[in-house]
């Protein structure tokens, strides 16, 4: 099991925002966590990387107690995280931007030349300043810049949002060949349908708390329960 | 207060009482260090107020040890009028409004005797004013602004320096003879850069010369560059600089890099020694007043600097200057008046102190010096001096050029502007 | 003649233009919806709309007056009062005193340096009413800060009502919300449609094709196209997308 | 004509003094835009960085053996370069240290961290006078940089061109520093979004402790450089850092040019007021912020700052 | 009409990598007019030079050579401000323009209109799921039908993209590696050899 | 803040408390080794800080150049005494009333920015006053002030007092701090204070709630000037003179730290708490040793990394943790 968290709950100053969240993902398995805004999903992403860390509860990854320890450890562990809103620093190169994140840990390394073959756009994007970049370059940007992180997870947070479809092709592809390398991918989305294409099993979230779970198939193919859970 | 703190307590509880455990501690920590002076009968306590802080700090520390020294050497005589001689210093921090506070300080609550010590002439303003209200006598040791002397004079205030207009008064004929008539002045656009610049401009015009402008440097000054510049297009033959504090560092060292010491040349009101002492000679530019150097050829000199040296061995000034001898001088005097007097009757010690005469062998200067009764200050030889350009020996950096007469250099027009309170205005104090 | 009118709106930022080209009118008493996909423009409209930025060109009208330009103080004193999508409270206060605060007794009173503020009966009174409405009576005295998600989405629309609006903008009021929080929010605004003259600005279609009366689309910083919510259903592609096959 | 025949001198010296306004804003300005503290005690490190230096440069024979000898040996051009590199090196250790007490304000408001900084320059100051005496000292330059030349009938000082080369050089490598190497990237990526940046591996509590260091270490050097013209004594830092603040607000927080460019417009307002109305010149820095940011709210080149909250 | 609406005359792009040795990394050529108001469909892989021949008609990218009239102006004579009042690209969800500022604005003249009569819409997102494709189809016949000239560039991925297309476009434009060929309707444009051969299996199904 | 217990009455109980305290302080103050004199600077301090408190505190506003018009209040005391006629109202409602108008026009600069930018702003404008107040020496006296202002008899019509000594000169002051205070404790709990409260939280949102945030920063601004005018005219009257150093950026940074010392972005009582703290911390310290700004600075150091919200946020921290574990099951740990 490469991420197993055991009922975690987290606060935002004096407000709760996960009860008692336990889920686990395996290694080269894809999880979906999905529900409403609101419901915690982000919030899970982040106390996992320790941004938000969990005061009760615990967190281990790749069998390592993880859930107090510094963001940038957790990280360098083999934990990479694509945000939702990107978060590209606007005012540095695209190759900058890939570059400060490079690093090596127990994981499966990715170089350059691997990226631009994924998303070949980057090759010649590479020495542009981020702020012009489109949606989808971002995006293409983001993602690179986890992979070349070595990561043993990847937590790929609404990677479909904001982009064209080809795009969101692209982005479901790239999780489905991790998926071939081995590498686990956690993926919080709203747009479930997408995602459940890709997913091997899914937790449905709400309030804080995981109202569902079980495999990615059930939901796609029943339809009652996924609009009794998911709204579509 | 204990019936307050036991109504409080039953109301409020365990909280209150720890807080107000902490403030009685704090209090009580004050009233330790109460040191209590009766009057008439225990030691005689003066109260230094020499700035700790601030610009003249590092005066202020040598005027203080002035002061140690002749409170020392009268105690280990027995003290005076059989009271041993005490001390309490409190920073005045080189700042006017906390200068009031420490008085009001010293003088209810410390009760002392005296207060001396000012470098700056604010912080020796708002001191005598608390003291004038009081009937302390007060000495200014070193703040060498005409006014003190002049408009804000008071009966209890007794001014030690030579002032500005003493100075101006020693160089301006000379310099005129020497360097020649065309004259600019820098002023610090302050009150005491103007009395000084205006004293100045008097004599220089008497004497024949001529002032082809005046440049105003603000307060707080530190790039002169612009006004170097400014002087090199104006090309004068002398400048008179009226630039205090920080600033005369400031300048002094810019003028010492563009090598424009000696041409043209400096008059310079002053430079106190503790914030020359170290700098290279070259730093020193043009001619300055001084009333005292450790080198002077006098007998008692040579004495005085090995006490110096004896009683402060470790200190980064090898020998004394001109502001540990005011210091010094004045607290001497002080204690001296005071055992002529035979009592510490603030009435009784000020005419004491307003017909004070001193012999040129006592104050190791060239001149007698005497107390004006009108202006309270002390009338005595001024030094123009310069830089000891090659000199081998470091502390040897001045090189005297002239002495002048008390009564030559006397500042004409403090009397008039000096209106001292009467003595029936001034409350009696005895301590 | 429409209470609220928009006229050849467009605006920039810097090299960016995000509104080319808006024409919005709506009328008293209906409850109109914009909408569009993310990053369309809605909340640069909105922002233009109720003053918190000026438009380059063109004119907003409310109640046959320009009010282009004029500063959000004055926009709401006209009577158009707004919430926020990012959650804009006043955490340190008490919900009640967020409710009392956009009273226009109490406004109208900014001034008074001496009235007690709890005193006020009136203005108490008031908000109090504010406070059910929105459903919050219960937590007049909670810290709005420390209020959970929902109530405070909630609050964000009481302090908008309270400033007594003759027009409502509601900026994204579902954002964040999950499915039950979402339908009571519905039935609050449905409740609130009777008394106001609201507009919405939503991305979530669902939402507003149950509540609105007219919707305008909003694309590229343009209006894409308008029209009642039964007439944008019968388009082919809102049929064939998981709207349609849900409505 | 006569006029411009007056002024140039003025403009030219204006300019150079902006240059070390700018060097003295330097590492102010990077400690605000990346890290969103105002550093008051800029000044009193800027103070402390002419002390080290003038210890560095007044090593005695005998004080540390047989190196120390042969250091004091050296030549004076030396010795100084030794005190450029080794002031602003301890310089940025002390700055480490005050990192580590700021640890605490991140992430609260910035006034906490502003106060603290006040604090900790009231401490420097003290510990400066315990150390070195509260008197004047002089700072050694070596005599190639030293004296005076003639140019256009004026006499103009070595050291003070030497001084503005020199902040041109230090501004110079700062920008490439920042904007040409990848420390420089995650220092920027670090002012933009220290969250990712932390999610990205990198110690974001190591890469705030560096940067405060290097801006210290800055200040330091302008210390040292400007020490020969503004003199050393344990207050004059409040004759820097307030200066620095000016130049980061008028040419806008978080902008490098912005700052650069203030630096330069600060020194020829005061250069050419101290000329022709010298009892203004201080004042007029201070008339032009008032200007200046009555009419753009956010400086010359001035971003949305979280110091704005 | 006297004047073409949109007029791209030998215009020639390059990027090169390099100083010294100077590599040419990526080059585009275009060379066609546009008389009247229609929907042009553009297609093309990602990186094939649609956004860039769409900054260069916008004048927010400097050709290498070549110039492209817009209305009878020269875009790149037109005041950076105003070059969106003739054309205007619609990028992902909003519109960025960074010009290479080469001359000051008064050396340049004002656009000659108030709404852009060229829209280039760059990869809309046309979206099943959320419904607006309707809306969007129904906003480009709108500024058609009041003589504008509309652009949609796609790279199409999913049997409706190209649905869409043929659906809406008048004229088609396929872009690769830099080069451009024209097509006048749908058909014509599909039996392309270099079309068939982007499209794969999607042809057939279209 | 206050939500329960004398929520907006016009004495509560610690107002009794401090008032008690300070009224009885001559009785007592030489007996723990202070003396009175330093009790009139607390006091009248206390009234600046209170003024100043109101733009820092409770309007989020931060201003380090507020020893101007504390100066402008001295100045204006001591002009108009040795000028127009030695009167103490007179003098005070002209140290008022220049502050404020002093206040007035830097507000009108001022109230439209924010953070950093409205803090240097202040700093400048504080530092143009400073600047003035030496320049112009033919009024002010320059840098050694304005000496010899008169203390006149304090005069209420039936009967007139002389303020020569210190106690009396307590009393007046402390007067006017009670006057002070409830105008300031009803001022926090009415609309007024309860809008600066609200810009401080969120001045877009009182915007758009139709204030006019600009007026209200305006009016707070001359509000706070005019009670540190009030202060300056006190306190030049307590020193019988006016410096311009009250001025100068160090001694407005003085009164910030006062303010956050005590706890003033947390409670009312916060700058009262500063600056009795501060005038006893720097009186212990400036006697006992030289290096007091060594002390000092630590000491502050400390109070910023450990307890930020100063001495009254350390004292409420301490209540609720009282309250919170001897009726720990009324508050619930989570939701």
């Amino acid at each position: 099991m490469i991420l197993d968290i055991d009922s975690i709950e987290t606060f935002y100053g004096e407000t709760q925002a996960l009860f008692g969240l336990s889920l686990n993902v395996e290694e080269g398995e894809v999880v979906g966590l999905l529900g409403p805004n609101g419901a915690g999903k982000t919030t899970t992403l982040r106390s996992i990387l320790g941004l938000t860390p969990a005061s009760i509860g615990r967190i281990e990854f790749d069998g390592v107690d993880i859930t107090h320890e510094a963001t940038h450890k957790i990280t360098r562990a083999g934990v990479s995280w694509v945000p939702d809103d990107r978060r590209i620093f606007p005012t540095l190169t695209v190759e900058r931007n890939l570059s400060i994140a490079a690093k090596k840990t127990r994981f499966r390394e990715w170089n350059m030349g691997e990226m631009f073959e994924i998303f070949s756009p980057l090759e010649y994007l590479l020495h542009r300043e981020c702020e012009n970049l489109s949606g989808g370059e971002m995006q293409m940007t983001a993602i690179a810049r986890a992979l070349l992180g070595s990561p043993g997870l990847v937590l790929f947070d609404e990677p479909s949002q904001g982009l064209a479809p080809k795009i969101v092709q692209d982005v479901m592809q790239t999780i489905t060949r991790l998926k071939q390398e081995g590498i686990a991918v956690l993926v919080v989305e709203q747009n479930a349908l997408s995602a459940l294409e890709v997913c091997d099993r899914v937790y449905v979230m709400d309030m804080g708390r995981i109202v569902h779970h079980g495999p990615a198939r059930t939901l796609l193919e029943d339809d009652a329960k996924r609009i009794s859970l998911l709204g579509i | 207060m204990s019936i307050q703190q036991a109504g409080l307590s039953k109301k409020t509880g365990p909280m209150h009482r720890a807080i107000i455990g902490i403030a009685a501690a704090m209090l009580g920590a004050y009233v330790a260090q109460v040191s209590v002076a009766a009057a008439g009968t225990g030691p005689i306590v003066i109260g230094i107020t020499s700035d700790a802080s601030g610009q003249y700090a590092n005066s202020g520390a040598s005027d203080r040890r002035g002061m140690k020294m002749a409170i020392a050497e009268f105690n280990a005589k027995g003290g005076v009028l059989g009271r041993k001689i005490e001390f309490i210093h409190i920073d005045t921090e080189t700042t006017p409004a906390t200068g009031s506070r420490v008085a009001e300080r010293l003088i209810s609550r410390d009760k002392v005797s005296f207060m001396i010590g000012a470098v700056s002439s604010g912080v020796a303003n708002a001191i005598s004013q608390v003291a004038q209200k009081n009937g302390v006598i007060y000495l200014n040791t070193n703040s060498s602004s005409p006014t003190e002397s002049g408009k804000n004079c008071h009966r209890v205030k007794f001014v030690w320096d030579g002032n500005g207009a003493n100075f101006a008064q020693a160089a301006v004929s000379n310099a005129i003879d020497s360097y020649g008539t065309k004259w600019q002045l820098v002023t610090n656009d302050y009150v005491w850069g103007h009395n000084t610049a205006s004293a100045t401009k008097a004599l220089v015009e008497k004497a024949g010369g001529k002032i082809i402008g005046e440049i105003l440097v603000p307060q707080g000054t530190r790039d002169f560059s612009s006004i170097l510049l400014k002087i090199q297009q104006d090309k004068p033959q002398v400048v008179a600089a009226a630039v205090g504090g920080d600033d005369q560092k400031a300048l002094r060292q810019q003028v010492a890099q563009l090598g424009m010491g000696q041409n043209p040349a400096w008059i310079n009101n002053q430079q106190d020694w503790p914030d020359v002492y170290g700098l290279p000679t070259d730093n020193l530019f043009g001619v300055f007043g001084t009333t005292w150097y450790y080198k002077l050829d006098l007998p008692g000199v040579i004495d005085f600097v090995a006490r110096y040296q004896n009683m402060y061995p470790d200190t980064k000034m090898k020998v004394p200057g001109n502001v540990f001898y005011n210091g010094y001088m004045a607290t001497h005097s002080l204690l001296s008046a005071i055992e002529a007097a035979g009592t510490t009757n603030n009435h009784a010690v000020i005419k004491q102190l307003e017909q004070l005469k001193v012999s040129a062998a006592d104050r190791m200067q060239h001149h007698d010096a005497f107390m004006n009764p009108k202006t309270h200050q002390m009338q005595q030889t001024v030094y123009l001096a310069t830089a000891n350009v090659g000199s081998s020996d470091k502390d040897d950096m001045f090189k005297i050029v002239s002495n002048s007469a008390p009564m030559k250099v006397a500042d004409a027009k403090a009397e008039a502007t000096c209106n001292l309170e009467s003595f029936a205005d001034t409350p009696v104090y005895e301590p | 003649m429409a209470l609220f009118e928009a006229q050849h709106l467009h605006k920039r930022f810097g090299d960016r233009v995000v509104l080319e080209e808006i024409n919005l009118s709506f009328e008293a008493g209906q409850l109109s919806g914009i909408m569009g996909p993310n990053g369309a423009g809605k909340t640069t409209c909105f922002n233009v709309l109720t003053g918190r930025y000026k438009p380059d060109r063109g004119k907003v009208l409310f109640d046959g007056q320009d009010i282009t330009g004029m500063t959000p103080r004055a926009i709401a004193r006209k009577g158009i009062s707004r919430s926020f999508q990012i959650m804009n409270l006043f955490d340190d206060f008490s919900v009640i005193e967020n409710v009392l605060i956009a009273v226009p007794q109490v406004r109208d009173r900014g001034f008074n340096m001496t009235r007690r503020v709890a005193a006020d009966v009136a203005a108490m009174d008031k908000a109090a009413v504010v406070l059910e409405q929105v459903g919050l009576q219960d937590k007049a005295y909670e810290n709005a800060g420390s209020l959970p998600y929902g109530d405070r989405r909630a609050l964000e629309i009481g302090v908008a009502l309270a400033t007594e609006p003759r027009l409502l903008f509601l900026d994204e009021p579902t954002s964040g919300l999950g499915i039950d929080a979402t339908a009571r929010l519905s039935e609050l605004i449905l409740e609130l449609k009777h008394a106001y003259t609201i507009v919405i600005i939503e991305h979530d279609m669902k939402f507003l094709f149950g509540l609105a009366d007219n919707i305008a689309v909003i694309h590229w910083g343009q209006v894409i196209t308008r029209g009642t919510p039964d007439e944008l259903r019968a388009n082919k592609w809102v049929q064939s997308s998981n709207l349609g096959k849900l409505a | 004509m006569d006029f411009l025949i007056n002024l140039t001198p003025h403009l030219v010296n204006g300019i150079a003094l902006g240059l070390l306004f700018a060097l003295i804003a330097l590492g102010f300005m990077l400690i605000v835009g990346v890290m969103e503290v105002i550093n008051l005690a800029h000044g009193s490190l800027f103070a402390l960085g002419g002390y080290f230096a003038m210890m560095i440069i007044g090593v005695e024979p005998g004080w540390f053996g047989p190196l120390g000898d042969w250091y004091v040996g050296l030549p004076a051009g030396a010795r100084y370069s030794f005190a450029l590199v080794l002031g602003p090196i301890a310089v940025g250790l002390v700055g480490m240290l005050l990192e580590l007490c700021l640890r605490g304000t991140y992430g609260k408001d910035p006034l906490f961290g502003l106060l603290l900084t006040f604090g900790a320059a009231m401490v420097i100051e003290e510990l400066i006078r315990i150390g070195w005496g509260s008197g004047e000292q002089f700072l050694q330059t070596p005599p190639a940089i030293s004296g005076a030349f003639i140019w256009n009938g004026l006499i103009w000082s070595t050291y003070r061109f030497f001084a503005a080369g020199f902040s041109v050089a230090a501004i110079i490598l700062v920008w490439l520093f920042l904007e040409r190497t990848p420390y420089g990237a995650i220092i920027k990526a670090g002012a933009h979004d220290s969250e990712m940046v932390r999610a990205l591996g990198i110690n974001l509590s190591q890469l705030r402790l560096y940067v405060f260091a290097f801006g210290v270490a800055l200040a330091a050097l302008a210390g040292i450089i400007m020490a020969p013209i503004w003199g050393l004594r344990p207050h004059v830092g409040v004759d820097a850092v307030i200066p620095a603040f000016l130049i980061i607000v008028l040419g806008g927080v978080g902008s490098f040019v912005g700052a650069v460019i203030a630096g330069v417009l600060v020194g020829l307002t005061v250069g050419i007021t101290g000329a022709y109305a010298s009892e203004w010149s201080l004042m007029s820095m201070y008339l032009l912020l008032i200007v200046v940011i009555t009419f753009r709210a956010r400086g010359l080149f001035g971003k949305k700052s979280m110091l704005e909250n | 009409m006297s004047v073409p609406f949109l007029e791209v005359d030998n215009l020639r792009k390059e990027y090169s990598r390099g100083l010294i040795n100077k590599r040419i990394t990526f080059s585009l050529e275009a060379n066609f007019s546009i008389e009247e108001p229609a929907i042009v469909g553009m297609m093309g892989p990602n990186g094939s030079g649609k956004t860039t021949l769409f900054e260069l008609i916008t004048g927010s990218n400097l050709p290498s050579s070549g110039r492209v009239m817009v209305m009878g102006q020269n875009i790149h004579d037109v005041r950076y401000d105003e070059r969106d009042r003739l054309a205007i690209h619609y990028h992902q969800s909003y519109q960025v323009r960074s010009f290479h500022r080469t001359r000051p604005k008064f050396m340049m003249q004002p656009a000659d209109c108030e709404y852009p009569m060229v829209h280039l819409f760059d990869e809309p997102q046309f979206n099943t799921q959320d419904g607006y494709i309707g809306f969007m189809l129904d906003f480009f016949r709108k500024l058609r039908g009041e003589g504008r000239l509309v652009f949609v560039c796609l790279h199409p991925n999913e049997p409706f993209h190209l649905n869409i297309m043929r659906e809406v476009c008048e004229r088609y434009i396929f872009v690769r590696d830099g080069s451009l060929t024209l097509a006048d309707d749908f058909d014509k444009l599909v039996e392309l050899e270099p079309v068939r051969d982007y499209l794969g299996r999607l042809v057939d199904v279209a | 803040m206050n939500n329960n217990t004398g929520f907006g009455a016009w004495i509560t109980r610690p107002m009794l408390i401090t008032f008690a305290i300070l009224v009885s302080l001559p009785f007592w103050i030489d007996s723990v080794g202070l003396y009175q004199y330093l009790g009139v600077e607390i006091v009248i301090w206390m009234v600046y800080a209170l003024g100043f408190n109101l733009l820092l505190g409770y309007t989020g506003l931060p201003s380090f150049g507020h020893g101007a018009y504390f100066g402008i209040g001295a100045y204006a005391f001591g002009l108009s005494q040795l000028h127009i006629t030695e009167s103490i109202w007179l003098g005070l409602i002209c140290a008022i009333l220049f502050a404020a108008l002093g206040g007035a026009i830097v507000a009108a600069f001022l109230s439209h920015r924010r953070g950093i930018y409205y803090a240097l702003l202040t700093i400048a404008f504080g530092q143009v006053f400073w600047f003035l107040s030496i320049k112009w020496h033919t009024v002010t006296g320059g840098e050694d002030g304005l000496l010899n202002i008169p203390r006149p008899d304090l005069n209420i019509g039936f009967a007139s007092f002389s303020l020569s000594s210190n106690e009396a000169l307590y009393y007046f002051v402390l007067a006017l701090f009670v006057v002070v205070v409830i105008g300031l404790w009803r001022l926090v709990h009415s609309p007024y204070g309860t809008v600066i409260k609200a810009i401080k939280q969120n001045e877009m949102r009182t915007g758009f709630i139709g204030y006019n945030v600009w007026l209200y920063k305006w009016s707070v601004f001359t509000l706070s000037t005019a009670l540190a005018g009030l202060a300056g005219g006190m306190f030049a009257m307590a020193q019988e003179s006016a410096y311009p150093d009250v001025m100068s950026l160090h001694a407005s940074g003085f009164i910030v730290m006062m303010v956050l010392i005590g706890g003033g972005m947390v409670s009312f009582w916060g700058p009262v708490i500063g600056a009795a703290v501060y005038f006893l911390a720097r009186d212990l310290l400036g006697s006992a040793t030289e290096t007091w700004l060594l002390w000092y600075g630590l000491m502050f150091m400390a109070m910023v990394m450990f307890k930020p919200e100063g001495i009254a946020g350390a004292w409420q921290g301490f209540i609720k943790r009282g309250d919170a574990s001897t009726d720990g099951d009324k508050k619930p740990v989570t939701r």
